[in-house]
């Protein structure tokens, strides 16, 4: 399929992501967008601002409050035609859809040996840095990313949201879509677009560096492009990965990555246990391990629950913690 | 009831019995879908099933809720449905598949609507409502009778689906099979409310229990509430109540929760004797008819067992060409490992 | 209802009315509650609290809650129920501890038997299920009464919740404060049944609703209904009809879903002058008891402004000290982590 | 607190479970068992056979089928003074109740500064290898492992079934207790006790070996024994570590285990991707870089919906799979 990019526009990320329901809708009249709060409120970020006065009720629409039903709800949509766009409202307000997303979600096409599949989105606000109280902060994508049978994407700035949305939406599969919170107020410059492109799956190196490898996504690709530029300041020149698409992974990317610096940090909110994080570091100590100086480091949040906003500083990768393990990583050898 | 347990027209059943065409397909449903249960009893004992939850005694909820549908409609059976699958019109032997272990669902949903039978309880409720919302938003007539066990009554899955159905009035008929247990757990730990079918008071659907039994009950009250549904007046929920008259599945002991006695006294309101007593007192059914009936339940029976009996060599790469529309980088490699682990096998042979 | 929105005893009310000194103490605690919200309401626009879910023409609901309970029970809040855990004698302070970002919970629930205002709607009713039924099992006559809200009463949670009480007849009343919205989702998109208190038919549980701003008719409905939980003849649901005057929370636009004339419509029903209206009537209160009132309402505020006007330095080791009851060998390391960058950071100044 | 082994007994894995169950109820009358079916048909593996025959029907008593009640419900038994033990039937039928165990479960020590703990046990038969169907041998230890306030262990063996439960029943922290289905008839030699040691936490190696570590858990420890004991007899040395806990996990015995021999491969049934395996593999990585001769492989369940029984012995580590990966340790090296 081709890509007509028709327009650039400046946008916040809820802007661009808005937009790209706006365009999904118009352009195919089996798209809906549905949830808690979606319909004339415009969603709690107004991520779907004014998508019921131009399209009507029956294309976008809230629902009674249940996130499971709303996930039940959007497979049974898709099993008869329509493509739908459901958002669960926080991240910890999509662990009651778990059952449904898992059991179902993940697994209707393998079960049925292809034959009903669930072109289904489910957006998801995640992350934290925005001092929301407890439940309004976790970094859930290591229970999506488990899964098998989910695509899980994160986009890191305006463009992404725009266009990784748009991909998510005509993707045959179910997609877990991934918005940091943090970001939905940044503004970048948007290509808008008809038709679509295979943007799921390529990760994308956004600076370039010699000396090591920050491999990020999402909520963290910001702050480690910040590292990346305060370390030049510093003499040191480091490579940022943004993965955008955590299922599927982008081996190649990544691996490239690595082995051009011979060094890597993995950069991810989430508490570090069996995350996305740890199958990073895994995956680069199994595939480079011969190009690699110095042990795959992870920077991310603790093992903890996600603190409170008064204490949620100490949770989130900063730029120092970043550059405390980029120094770790056995110069001396280098 | 319209039928008493000995086959004698009720009063509320003189004059609104469903017409005797629709109750000699009932009948022949049943007994067939008796027959199947048997059938699938059998084939667990010899293995070749790895389990099977039996629906024996419940052939009248089966049969009626297939029969009550028009052809676009779609069932939503939950897993012990397996012979209203098959009344539905569902290939027999693709219907057991996920218990013989060949495949999870081993029948194409789309070829006569009927959603693939699955465990996790009352998480096809909500799917049921989503179909029927897609059906009225896209402006085709379409009901969904969905199906589920007293048991899964308990689950939030149910609760929000009878809510959103009644809040989108979604065009969907919950059946709840009231069968008295949830494995070993009995109706009264699972519910303190006077009926199951009270259930709907809370979503503001109108809710109706039904002798579970009595085929011709069943099909005047689903066929009502699938009329009524179609005609945009929302959903509704019907209680059949029935009893699983052999164990939950072939891995079960239910002599450790229930008693002889409780058993012998529901074999004696099966629903096929019943129906069989009072179709043949009024004529309607002679015994050309029974054979015919006998027959074509053999004939299924036939094809199940030869079906089943028939191994496929299972087929390593289906393992991961179902899992995405297109295999991800990771499934081609992993993939590629399971091929080359077998071609090294094959080797050593 | 008890009394109208005027102030007068309506037939029923006549003869059935609370006592006095009950109705003096629910104004108190309303006037009090009245304070509280406009205290948090001015602590968010001055950037000292995160966020304020308010309770705001609620405080009737707010208020029965909490009075009808004896000391030893157990009151289960809702996150917008704060000044419910203020009138159950929590430290209004500690109270807001969650909404000012300095911990999740700012109070110890068994001080005063309140379970921690939690955000996932619906999730803290089976705890207040569970709660009930170890009472029971230990042998106490403890009662535990658990709120939501309208929207929360779609969660299968809430389902599961009052389905497991009837089974086990748990001493719990629920008790849902119907504000007619959740967030911008108004009733009706959330409910078709005839009122949310029909929602226990489904379980065998009695309902019944209550106009929510009539603080007479709640005390005497929840009181009743905790009444009976005590006597072991097990729960009940409530629904109080009242209203979300102000928005959801501070960050919400509530001009977007809802007309001014709506809200000034249920402005005119407010519980507080409805309540005073009778007293000064009947001659039960006076100006200077009014005053009294109103000073310990001003007592209130003035603790809770000077309380989160005072900033605690949050301690970085309370990250790591809770989590289990001895830190892993994992958390060990994290804390000693932390505790070298903030010492390096401390150096570097 | 001291331990008194007070007999010995031969037990299958689901009697050793049945014994810690009774010995609890029996010593603590403040502990409840209790889920689908545990009552009068003693649970579908048995495993509560005849204990509400024993203790009565307010110790070990059936729910209605809804296990985010259940877990919900537990929650507030504990808050008020009990050690409930709750059975989800099944892996996948745990789903339901993810929200419970995440938002609270996981939580309430933390929310409530150590003041309400939650002295909780979840019993959840886990993995595959009886020929199941459809969600009821998933692997699901990654999404409670991956959430910070959870302890999660798996008994490899009836000795360890017993003294784990005991352990976790006996823990003021939530236990989530997996139960290894395909090991539930295999019989061993059982350490029936009093009173309580401090058992969780503590991985044990099951077998010495110089040349390479398998590092497994649960259901995988009998099959990676069974790869050492084939190794041994082609001449190559496996030492075989048993993690027991994943969390908290035992970073010393298993570093100190594979700096000992320098290879190391993780073995493990559930799904690859962002799993406890890729937490195992990338902790080695990162700790044990120095002693590393080649990376850590990882043999675990493929990245797909675990399959139908006729596909399953696929799916499963196997000794061959297990023992490809051991050769692929680029031994040239050696
Ligand atoms: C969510 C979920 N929990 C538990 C189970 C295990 N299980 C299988 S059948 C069953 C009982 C079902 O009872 P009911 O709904 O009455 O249906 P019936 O078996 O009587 O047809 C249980 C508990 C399951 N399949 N799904
Ligand atoms: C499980 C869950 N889903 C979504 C939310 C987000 N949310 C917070 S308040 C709210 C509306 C609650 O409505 P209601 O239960 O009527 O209580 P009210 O706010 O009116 O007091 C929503 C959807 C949540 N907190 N928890
Ligand atoms: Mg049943
Ligand atoms: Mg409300």
């Amino acid at each position: 399929m081709t890509t007509i990019a028709v327009e650039h526009e400046t946008l916040s990320t809820a802007q661009a992501l808005n937009r790209a329901l706006r365009d999904a809708l118009a352009e195919d009249p089996t798209v809906l967008v549905f949830g808690e709060d979606v319909g004339p409120l415009g969603g709690v970020f107004r991520v779907t601002d004014g998508l019921t006065a131009e399209f009507g009720e029956d294309r976008c629409f809230d629902t009674p409050l249940a996130e499971a039903g709303i996930a039940g709800f959007a497979v049974g949509l898709a099993m008869n035609g329509m493509r739908p766009v459901m958002e669960m409202q926080f991240d910890a307000f999509a662990y009651p859809a778990f059952e449904q997303v898992v059991s179902h979600i993940a697994k209707m096409r393998n079960r049925t040996r292809g034959r009903v599949e669930l072109p289904l989105v489910m957006r998801v606000p995640y992350a934290g840095g925005i001092g929301g109280v407890e439940h309004h902060c976790d970094s859930s994508e290591a229970y999506f990313a488990h899964t098998p049978g989910l695509h899980v994407v994160a986009p890191s700035n305006p463009a992404d949201a725009y266009s990784l949305l748009r991909d998510a939406i005509a993707s045959p599969d179910p997609v877990v879509f991934l918005e940091p919170k943090k970001l939905y107020w940044a503004k970048g410059d948007v290509a808008l677009r008809s038709g679509r492109e295979p943007g799921i799956g390529t990760a994308v190196v956004r600076r370039q560096g010699t000396d090591a490898t920050l491999i990020a996504y999402g909520s963290s690709v910001p702050v480690a492009i910040e590292a990346a530029e305060v370390a030049a300041r510093d003499g040191r020149s480091l490579q940022v990965v943004d993965l955008r698409s955590l299922v599927p992974f982008d081996d190649a990317t990544v691996c490239g990555a690595v082995e051009s610096t011979g060094r890597a940090v993995v950069v991810a909110e989430a508490a570090g246990f069996a995350s996305v994080a740890s199958e990073i570091a895994a995956r680069v100590g199994e595939r480079c391990f011969h190009s690699l100086s110095a042990p795959v480091r992870r920077v991310t949040g603790f093992d903890i629950p996600y603190p409170p906003p008064k204490l949620e500083h100490l949770q989130l990768p900063s730029v120092d913690r970043i550059l405390d393990a980029v120094d770790d990583l056995q110069w001396e050898d280098a | 009831m319209l039928l008493d347990p000995d086959g004698r027209p009720t009063a509320a059943g003189k004059g609104s019995l469903p017409d005797a065409e629709a109750l000699l397909r009932g009948l022949a449903g049943m007994i067939a879908a008796r027959r199947f249960n048997e059938q699938a009893g059998v084939l667990v004992r010899q293995g070749r099933l790895a389990v099977y939850p039996s629906s024996y005694g419940q052939e009248a909820c089966q049969v009626a809720a297939a029969q009550v549908l028009a052809d676009g409609d779609w069932l939503f059976p939950t897993y012990r449905d397996t012979a209203a699958a098959v009344a539905r019109g569902v290939d027999p032997v693709e219907v057991l598949g996920l218990l013989k272990g060949d495949w999870h669902s081993g029948y194409d949903p789309y070829e006569r609507n009927v959603a693939p039978l699955t465990t996790p309880l009352a998480t096809q409720l909500p799917h049921a409502v989503g179909v029927a919302h897609a059906a009225r938003l896209r402006g085709t007539r379409t009901v969904v009778l969905a199906m589920c066990g007293d048991g899964a009554t308990s689950e939030g899955d149910f609760h929000e689906a009878l809510n959103f159905a009644a809040v989108f009035r979604a065009p969907v008929v919950f059946f709840v099979q009231n069968n008295q247990y949830a494995i070993s757990v009995p109706l009264a730990r699972q519910s303190a409310a006077p009926s199951l079918a009270h259930k709907g008071v809370g979503y503001g659907i109108p809710g109706e229990h039904v002798d579970g039994n009595d085929l011709a009950a069943l099909l005047d009250v689903l066929s009502r509430a699938v009329d009524r549904a179609r005609t945009g007046a929302g959903p509704q929920l019907v209680e059949g109540r029935t009893y699983r008259i052999q164990a939950h599945t072939n891995a079960d002991d239910a002599t450790r929760y229930r008693s002889d006695d409780e058993v012998t006294e529901w074999a004696a309101k099966d629903p096929i004797a019943r129906l069989e007593t009072y179709l043949r007192a009024e004529g309607i059914l002679d015994d050309t008819r029974a054979a015919a009936f006998a027959g074509a339940a053999e004939e299924v029976a036939h094809r199940t067992r030869d079906g089943i009996n028939r191994d496929v060599e299972p087929n390593p790469d289906d393992l991961f060409r179902f899992v995405y529309a297109e295999p991800t980088p990771q499934l081609v490699e992993q993939l590629a490992m399971v091929r080359d682990e077998l071609s090294r096998e094959e080797g050593h042979r």
